[in-house]
C-alpha cells in the first residue's frame, strides 16, 4: 500500500527559532516536499543534526530526530543506518559543524559511502554563535573574532568530498526550491553516501553572502550543456575553477554502499533475535578448552 | 622441597615469539590440571625492548602473580638484569649463553644457574633460530616436570598449519632441550615437582575474551572502536564474531567517532558498545554527557593502562576511576563495574548490558591491563543463565502519537523508550535540555525535574548492582578495600595472613559507581584498620571512601604506581607490620 | 519609603534590542555613581524567544541579584506572564499596551501597573518602531528618578556613529516617554529616589572582560579558541586586542586544535591560553593530560555554563568543577583558581599565568555565565601592580648540552625550562614517561620518581596560591562555604542575616585546586552548621569537603541547579530557619 | 656565518624501537640528510610527531622535538610556527595519525597554509597497534579488526590536500633516498604548507604494500615530459587516475602564508618584551569607564 503524503506530515508542532528571513526555512521546506514526494512515513525517517542554527532543524522535521554533539552528525548517522537499514537516514548541519570541527567525519564518512543522505546549511558563517567565521567564510570576512579579516581561505567542502571518493554531490540555493526538491529527491533515492550543500543564508550576521548575492554569483551548472555529472576530473573543475558558484548534481557515481561492503544482513540488525541456538555460543568457549 | 605450584618468566626481546611460548606454557599448565595466571610485561614498540611473560600455576587458584619468579627463562642478559631481584631464593634460571655471559655481580649465589646455549642449539643443530623458545620449553619442562606428552601435544596444535615439516622440527627442539637437561643437569633438579591434576572442564582465557564474549551473548550485535592498547583486543575479538550473528564492528575515525557511532546504533535500537583506553576514554568524553541526557544505553569498555597521556601504554594501573565517575560537563548518571576476575569479567559485561537498557544510560566496564590482558583458567561459563533484560524498550506494536512521550517522568525515572521506526514514537532527542515530550525548553522547573529525574535513576537502580564481594573472615579488625586486577594479590594476602595469624577480611567492589556507600559504611564499621589498596598516585578510591566514612586516623592508602601490579607480599608486608604496631590497640573506628 | 537602590527587569524577545538598552540603563546608574550588577538571561537562540536583562543598582557594592525585581519593563505579555511571580511587593510593571492586555489573574494587585503604548508611540509619533526601547528608557527614568542629563549623555554616545538623524530621534523618544509619565503618572510615583553620589573613578565591565584585559596585561601574546557561549566573549576580546601588541589569535577548527595550539605556542615559549566553556572543555580532556606530562604551562578559562551536554547554553551551573579536577586518564599536577568578582577575575588571571610558567602545569581559571557575562562597577585596575614572573624559564643565553636536562628532579619538581632556539637545549618532549633527559622508558623506578615529581608541585606550590577569603563574622557559629558567582548573594546574605540578629561567616574559596584542605578545616572548626552553597546537582564542592572534614551531619548542602543563578533569600531563608531549630544547640562540631 | 652541517649532527644518542627493514628508517635519514644540506641547525629546528611507530621519529632527530598525542601534530606545529617565525618547523606522522584521527587538522592545516613541512608516513596500516587497517590501507586488506578484509575505500591524502588548497605536494618512497632527501629541502624551502607523502613498508605487518610491490606500482611523474606542477587540474588528475602510484612533487603553488595573513610581526612572539609602555594597557581600561 502505497500512502500519498503531504509536506504537512513532516510538520511538527515546534515553532521554529529561526530569525526571519533566515535561509534555514528554505531547506526545510524542501526538505519536508522532497520526503513528501517520496512517499516517506515520519516512523520510517531518521534525521540526524549537528549543533547550530541549521542544527535546529532536526525540532523541526516529524520523524526519530537526533539533535547530538557538535560536529558529530555523520557519525551517529552512519550507524543508524547500518543498525537499521530500512530506515531513511539523513543527516543535516552548518557549514562549522560539518568543515570545521566534523571535517574529519566527513571526509571519513564520504569514504565509507553508507546511504546516507547529508546536508550542509552553508550560510558562511557560524550562526548561533552570533556570525564568527566558518569554514566557507570569505578571505577577509569581517568578524566578531576576525575584526581584521578572517586570514583563511575557504574551504570547498564538495570539492573536499570529491576527493575523498563521494558518490553523489549536488548544491542548491535555499531561494531555489523547486531545485531543491528535485537534488534532496535524488540525493535521498541515491545508494550511498549523498551530499547536498545548499546555500542559506544568514540574514542576521552575513552581511556579504545574501539572497541578493548568492543570485548574482551563482549559476546552474545544467546551463552549460554537455555538463554531465559522471565526470570526476570536470566535476573538479567545475568546483575550483573561479567564477559563479555552480549549482545542480554536480557529481554521481556508483559505489557499493558500506552497508554492503561490511557484510551486513538484509533486515535491520535493530530486530534480530538476540537469542540464536545455544550451540553457536557453546562453540565459540569450546576454542578456550 | 618439591612443589606443586611456580611461576615462570619468559625474559627476551619484543617480537621474538615468547608470546606464542608463554600462551604454550600456560596451555600446558593448564591441561596438566593446574590453575593459571599469566601476566604479559610487553614494551610498547613491535620488535625488540626488553620483554616478559609471567605465567603462575598451582593448585590454588589465585588470579595474580607471586611474591617471586621462581623460574626466569632468559634469552638475553638484559632479561637476567631486570629480573634478577625478583627472583626467590631457591629459584632458576635458563639462560642462553650462546652470545652473553652473566657476569659476577649479577649471578645471585641462591639462585641456581642452567646455562643453555639455546640460540647455538637451534641454529646450529637445528637450523633455525626461531625454534631456540620451543628447545627452552623442552628445557624447562624437564627441569620442572611438565607433562612432555602435553607439551608436544600442544605444541603440534601451535604449528599444525605451518606443516608437518614445521611441526617436526618443532618436536626435535622438544627434544634437544630434554636431552641437554639430562645430559647436563640431571634429571629434574630443580625442586619442583609439578602433578597433573584432573583437567576436568576447564577454559583459559584472557579478560578482555571474557568481556567480548560476554557482549555477544548478552546480545551486542553493533561495536564501534578505535585500536588502542589494551583494548584493541576486544575490537580484534568481536570483528571476528559479531557478523556471523548478524551484528557489525565498525573500525571508526577516531574515539569521538566510535562512541557517536555506538550512541547512533543505541538510539537504533541495538545493543551497542565501545571499547577503548584512558586517551580513547579522554576524548570520548563529551559524548558519554550526550548519552547520558538523551538517555542512550550504551556500554563503554574501558581497559586502563598507566597514563598520563601516552604514558606507558603496554603498562597497568588504576588511575582512570575518577575520569569515569566525574568527567564531562553537567551531570549525568552511569555505572561503572569492576571485574575482579576473568569470570567477572564475563558475568559483569552481561550485567552491564542490562543495566543500561533498563536504566537508559551509560554503562562503563572497568578493567586494566594486569587483568584485560591476563589469561587465567576457569570453570566453563554457564551461557544458559545469561537473561537478557532489555527493561522498557517498545521495538514492536505501536504507540499513540501525542500521548507518547519518550521522557516521561515516572517513579523510577526511567520512560518507555521506542525506537526509530515504531509507530507513532516521533519525537526529537535533543542534548539540549527538553520537557518529557523532547521539546527543548529552557524553563527552570523543568530544568529542576529533569535533573532530578535523570539522577534519580541512580538510587532506582541501587537494588539491582553487583554487589561487593566479601572475602576472608567476616568479622577480622582489619579490613582491605579493593577492586579489579587487585583482587588476585589481596584474596591471597588475606588467606596468607590469616595463615600467619593476621585475620583480615577483603571488601572487594564490583560496582564502583554509583558509589557503595552502605556496604562501605558497614565494613568499615567495627575494623581497626582499613587499608585500600589501588594502582594510582592520589589515592582515587581512598578519597571516595574518605567522603563516606571521613578521614578516619585508620584508613591507610596502599598504592602503587609505577605500571605493575601489586605482588601478594606487597600487600602483606605493611598490614603484618601495622598488625604488629597496633596488638594492643582494640578501639573500634566507628 | 524612598529607596536608593533598585533591580530592574528588562524583559522581550531576543534580538529586539534589550540588551543595548540594558546596557545603556547600567551605564547611566554607574555614572550616577551607583554600584551596578548586571545579569543576562538569554535564550539559545539569535531573534525572538523570551529574554530579560536584569540591572540591580544601589549604593553598596552586591555583585548578584537581588531577592526580587523592582521595576519590570515588559514589552509583551510573556514577559510579564513568566517573571510576575519574581516582583516585589510594592514594585511596578512598566508595560507596552500597545497590542497586548494584561489578563486579571496575572495584574497582581501589590503591584503598581504602568501602561504606556510604546510600540504605538515609537511607530505613528516617531516613526520607527525601534526606539520603543529609548522611549521605555525615558518612561523608567523619569519613574525612578534617573539623570535626565546622563540618559541623554548615554544615548546620544551608543547612537553617535549612526549620525545626528538617528540621535535626534532617539532624544526625541527620551522625552517622550518623560512626557508620557507626567501627563498620566504624575512626576516620580513609584517610590524610588535614586540619588547621584559621586562617581569617583569606576569601571564597569564584564567578568569576561576583565579576564581578557588581565591575560593581556600578564604577558598573554597567544589565544587560541573556538566560538562557543559563554566564552566567546574571551575569544573576541583578545582578537581585537592582542594583535596591537605584537601578539596572535586564531579561531581554530575545534576545541582539539584550540588545546593543542595553545600546548605548541606555550612549548615554543609564549604566554598562552584558551577559552571554552564545558563541551569544549570536554574535548580538552586528552590534551590537558598532555600539558601536564609534558610539564607545559597553559592558563585554560572555563566560562561555565548549564550542562550536561548542550544543556543550556546561556545558562549558568556551577557543574564542571569535578571535570576540572578529575578528568582524563592517568593523574596530573593542575590548578584551579575561581573569582567572585570582576576584579578578582582580572586578579587571578594573572595569577595563573604565574603559576603556570613557576609551576610549568595547567592553570584553569573556572567562571561562570552569571559571572563572566555579567557587569560590575569596580574601582579601576591596578596594573603597576602585576608582576610577571616566568619562574625557571631559560629564553636567551645558552645552556650545555647533555647537562641540561629538560625533566631534572629538583626539590620543587619544577625544572628548568628551556625554548626552542636556545643552543644547548635540544631535548624531546615526550607524552610517554621519560627520563630528567626526556627520553622515554618504562622503568618501573624512574616512573614512579616522576610522577612524584610532577604530584609533588602540587605542595610545593601551596603558599603561593590565592587565598581563601574570610566575609562576615570571624567566630560565628555557622559558617557558609561557596565559590564564584555566588559569592555576591553569600555575602549580602551574611550582611542581611546579621542585621536579623542571625550572624554567620563565609569562606569564599578561589583555589580549588590543590584543595585548600586546610582552610577548610581550619574553617570547619568551631562551626555548628555549615552551609555548602553551589548550583549543581550534585554537590561537588559538598563531595570535596566531606572527602577533608568528613560526612559531618551539620554539613548542609544549599544548591540550585535550575540554570539561575541565587537570589539572597533563598540563601538566607535555610540559615535563617536553621538558626532558629539550632538555638539551644552550642556543641561544637569538630 | 655558514656553518656545514652533516646528518649526524642531527642524530640523538636513543636507540631507534622500530623494527629491522622498516621503512621509516628511510625517512629518518633522508630527513637528517636534508636538514644537513640546508645548513639547518638543531637548536632551530623545531620537530613535532604524532603517535605510531612514524610518530617515534622525534625522538631520533636531534632537534625540539615534541611527542604528542594521537593526531594532534598539525595544531602543534602551526602554533610552534606562529609562536616563533625564525623556527624551521616540521611535523611528521603515520597515515592513522593524519589521515584518521587527524583528518579535520590536516585539511585545516592546509587551508591555513602556515610555513610548516608535514611528513606523511604512509605504511597503509596502524604499525605500533599492530596492523589494523589505516585509512590508507587496500579495500580487502585482511587484518584483525578486518577479518574479512577491509570494507573502505583508501583515503587520498594528497588528492584531499589538493582539494583543500594545498600549496606543496609531494610523494616519494622510503627506498629512494636521493629523491625524498631532495623532496623534503624543496619542501621545507617552500614558504607555506608543505606536504611529503612518504611511501615507507610496515615489514612486519603489512605483507601487500612491500618494498617490492612499491618498485612495481610507484612511478615518477617526470618520467611523462611535460609534467609542470602548478596545474592543479592535471596534479588532480595525476592523484586520482587509475594506474601507478605518482612520486615526484606534484603540485605547488605560491599564496600567502597564515603568518603573513594574519600579521605577525617579523619577530617571534616568543621573544616579545612583555611590558609594553604601561598608557596602552591603561587607554584599554578607560574605555570601560
Ligand atoms: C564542542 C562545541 N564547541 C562549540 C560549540 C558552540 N557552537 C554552537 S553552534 C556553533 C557553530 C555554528 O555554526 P554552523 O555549524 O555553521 O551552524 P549555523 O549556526 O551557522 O547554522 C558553535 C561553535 C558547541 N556547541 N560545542
Ligand atoms: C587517542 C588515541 N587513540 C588510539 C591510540 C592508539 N594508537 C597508537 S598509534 C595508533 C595508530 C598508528 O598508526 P599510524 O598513525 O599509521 O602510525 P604507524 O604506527 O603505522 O607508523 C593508534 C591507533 C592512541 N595512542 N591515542
Ligand atoms: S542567526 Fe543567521 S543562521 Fe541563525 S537563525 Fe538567524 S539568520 Fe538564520
Ligand atoms: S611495526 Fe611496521 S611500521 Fe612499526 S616499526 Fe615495525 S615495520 Fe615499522
Ligand atoms: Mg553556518
Ligand atoms: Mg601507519
Amino acid at each position: 500500500m502505497s500512502v500519498t503524503m503531504s509536506p504537512k506530515d513532516f510538520a511538527t508542532a515546534t515553532p521554529s527559532w529561526w530569525c526571519p528571513g533566515c535561509g534555514d526555512f528554505g531547506v526545510l521546506s524542501a526538505l519536508k516536499q522532497a520526503l513528501a514526494e517520496l512517499g516517506k512515513q515520519p516512523k520510517d525517517v531518521a534525521f540526524i543534526s549537528g549543533i547550530g542554527c541549521s542544527g535546529k532543524i532536526s525540532g523541526y522535521i516529524h520523524s526519530y530526530a537526533f539533535h547530538g554533539v557538535h560536529g558529530r552528525a555523520l557519525p551517529v548517522a552512519t550507524a543508524v543506518k547500518l543498525a537499521n537499514r530500512d530506515l531513511t537516514v539523513i543527516a543535516a548541519g552548518g557549514d562549522g559543524d560539518g568543515y570545521a570541527i566534523g571535517a574529519g567525519h566527513f571526509v571519513h564518512a564520504v569514504r565509507r559511502n553508507p546511504d546516507v543522505t547529508y546536508i550542509v546549511m552553508d550560510n558562511q558563517t557560524y550562526g548561533l554563535t552570533k556570525g564568527q567565521s566558518s569554514p566557507t567564510s570569505a578571505t577577509g570576512y569581517v568578524a566578531s573574532v576576525s575584526p581584521d579579516g578572517n586570514p583563511d581561505t575557504p574551504l570547498n567542502g564538495l570539492a573536499l568530498a570529491l576527493a575523498a571518493g563521494a558518490t553523489f554531490l549536488a548544491r542548491g540555493f535555499s531561494a531555489q526550491p523547486k531545485q531543491m526538491v528535485a537534488m534532496i529527491k535524488a540525493a535521498i533515492e541515491h545508494r550511498g553516501f549523498s551530499i547536498v550543500e545548499v546555500m542559506s543564508p544568514c540574514v542576521t550576521y552575513n552581511k556579504i553572502n545574501t539572497y541578493a548575492w548568492f543570485k548574482e554569483n551563482t549559476e546552474d551548472l545544467t546551463v552549460h550543456d554537455g555538463y554531465a555529472p559522471n565526470d570526476k576530473l570536470a566535476a573538479f573543475d567545475a568546483l575550483t575553477r573561479e567564477g559563479d558558484i555552480p549549482l545542480g548534481i554536480i557529481y554521481k557515481e556508483e559505489r557499493p554502499t558500506f552497508e554492503d561492503r561490511t557484510g551486513l544482513p538484509e533486515a535491520p540488525i535493530a530486530r534480530l533475535d538476540l537469542h540464536p541456538p545455544r550451540e553457536e555460543f557453546a562453540s565459540i568457549q569450546a576454542a578456550y578448552r | 622441597m618439591i612443589v606443586n605450584c611456580v611461576e615462570v618468566m619468559f625474559g627476551g626481546q619484543a617480537g621474538d615469539g615468547s608470546l606464542t611460548t608463554g600462551d604454550l606454557i600456560a596451555g600446558v599448565f593448564k591441561r596438566m590440571g593446574l590453575e593459571v595466571y599469566t601476566y604479559k610485561d610487553f614494551p610498547s614498540r613491535i620488535r625488540g625492548g626488553h620483554t616478559n611473560y609471567v605465567i603462575r600455576a598451582g593448585e590454588h587458584h589465585d588470579y595474580g602473580m607471586a611474591d617471586a619468579v621462581d623460574g626466569l627463562v632468559a634469552f638475553d642478559l638484559e632479561a637476567v638484569e631486570a629480573h634478577i631481584d625478583e627472583m626467590r631464593p631457591g629459584g632458576f634460571v635458563i639462560f642462553d649463553n650462546t652470545s652473553e655471559t652473566i657476569p659476577d655481580e649479577v649471578r645471585r649465589a641462591d639462585v641456581t644457574w642452567y646455562e643453555v646455549p639455546l640460540g647455538k642449539m637451534a641454529k646450529v643443530d637445528l637450523g633455525l633460530e626461531l625454534v631456540r623458545n620451543t628447545i627452552s620449553l623442552g628445557v624447562l619442562g624437564a627441569l620442572i616436570g611438565m607433562d612432555p606428552e602435553i607439551i608436544r601435544h600442544d605444541v603440534r596444535g601451535v604449528y599444525q598449519r605451518k606443516g608437518e615439516k614445521v611441526v617436526d622440527l618443532n618436536m626435535r627442539a622438544i627434544e634437544a632441550g630434554e636431552n641437554y637437561v639430562l645430559e647436563h643437569f640431571g634429571d629434574r633438579p630443580s625442586g619442583y615437582g609439578l602433578v597433573a591434576g584432573a583437567d576436568g572442564d576447564r577454559l583459559i582465557m584472557m579478560g578482555n575474551d571474557a568481556i567480548s564474549y560476554g557482549a555477544l551473548v548478552a546480545g551486542c550485535r553493533f561495536m564501534a572502536g578505535y585500536p588502542i592498547t589494551p583494548a584493541t583486543d576486544v575490537l580484534e575479538w568481536m570483528s571476528k564474531q559479531l557478523p556471523k550473528f548478524g551484528g557489525v564492528v565498525v573500525q571508526a575515525e577516531d574515539e569521538l567517532a566510535a562512541i557517536t557511532m555506538t550512541l547512533g546504533a543505541a538510539f537504533a535500537g541495538v545493543r551497542a558498545m565501545t571499547a577503548t583506553s584512558g586517551p580513547g576514554q579522554a576524548l570520548m568524553t563529551e559524548a558519554i554527557g550526550l548519552a547520558g541526557v538523551l538517555e542512550i544505553p550504551v556500554v563503554v569498555v574501558e581497559c586502563a593502562r598507566t597514563g598520563p597521556s601516552t604514558g606507558m601504554p603496554t603498562k597497568t594501573e588504576q588511575s582512570n576511576l575518577n575520569h569515569l565517575i566525574y568527567s564531562g560537563h553537567g551531570e549525568i548518571p552511569r555505572v561503572i563495574l569492576a571485574p575482579g576476575t576473568v569470570r567477572e569479567s564475563f558475568e559483569l559485561t552481561v550485567a552491564a548490558f542490562n543495566l543500561a537498557e533498563r536504566y537508559q544510560l551509560p554503562v562503563f566496564v572497568l578493567t586494566e591491563q594486569a587483568l584485560c590482558q591476563s589469561k587465567a583458567t576457569l570453570a566453563p561459563l554457564d551461557i544458559d543463565k545469561v537473561k537478557i533484560d532489555r527493561g522498557k524498550l517498545i521495538d514492536d506494536g505501536e504507540v499513540v502519537f501525542g500521548e507518547y512521550k519518550r521522557f516521561a517522568f515516572t517513579a523510577d525515572g526511567v520512560s518507555p523508550r521506542v525506537i526509530p521506526g515504531v509507530p507513532g514514537g516521533m519525537h526529537l532527542a535533543p542534548g539540549s535540555e527538553h520537557n518529557d515530550a523532547g521539546v527543548i525548553t529552557e524553563n527552570p522547573r523543568n530544568r529542576a525535574r529533569m535533573m532530578e529525574k535523570r539522577m534519580g535513576k541512580l538510587e532506582s537502580m541501587r537494588p539491582e548492582l553487583p554487589r561487593a564481594v566479601l572475602h576472608g573472615i567476616a568479622d577480622a579488625d582489619i579490613g582491605i578495600i579493593g577492586y579489579g586486577a587487585n583482587r588476585g594479590p589481596i584474596a591471597e594476602a588475606v588467606q596468607r595472613l590469616a595463615a600467619g595469624g593476621v585475620l583480615t577480611r577483603f571488601l572487594q567492589l564490583r560496582t564502583l559507581w554509583p558509589f557503595p556507600d552502605d556496604d562501605i559504611k558497614e565494613f568499615v564499621r567495627g575494623a581497626q584498620h582499613v587499608f585500600v589498596v589501588e594502582n594510582n598516585y592520589t589515592g582515587q578510591l581512598m578519597q571516595l571512601i574518605r567522603a563516606v566514612v571521613g578521614p578516619l586516623d585508620a584508613l591507610h592508602g596502599l598504592r602503587k604506581y609505577d605500571g605493575r601490579p601489586f605482588r601478594p607480599i606487597e600487600i602483606i608486608e605493611p598490614i603484618r607490620q601495622m598488625a604488629e604496631v597496633a596488638q594492643d590497640d582494640t578501639a573500634e573506628v566507628i
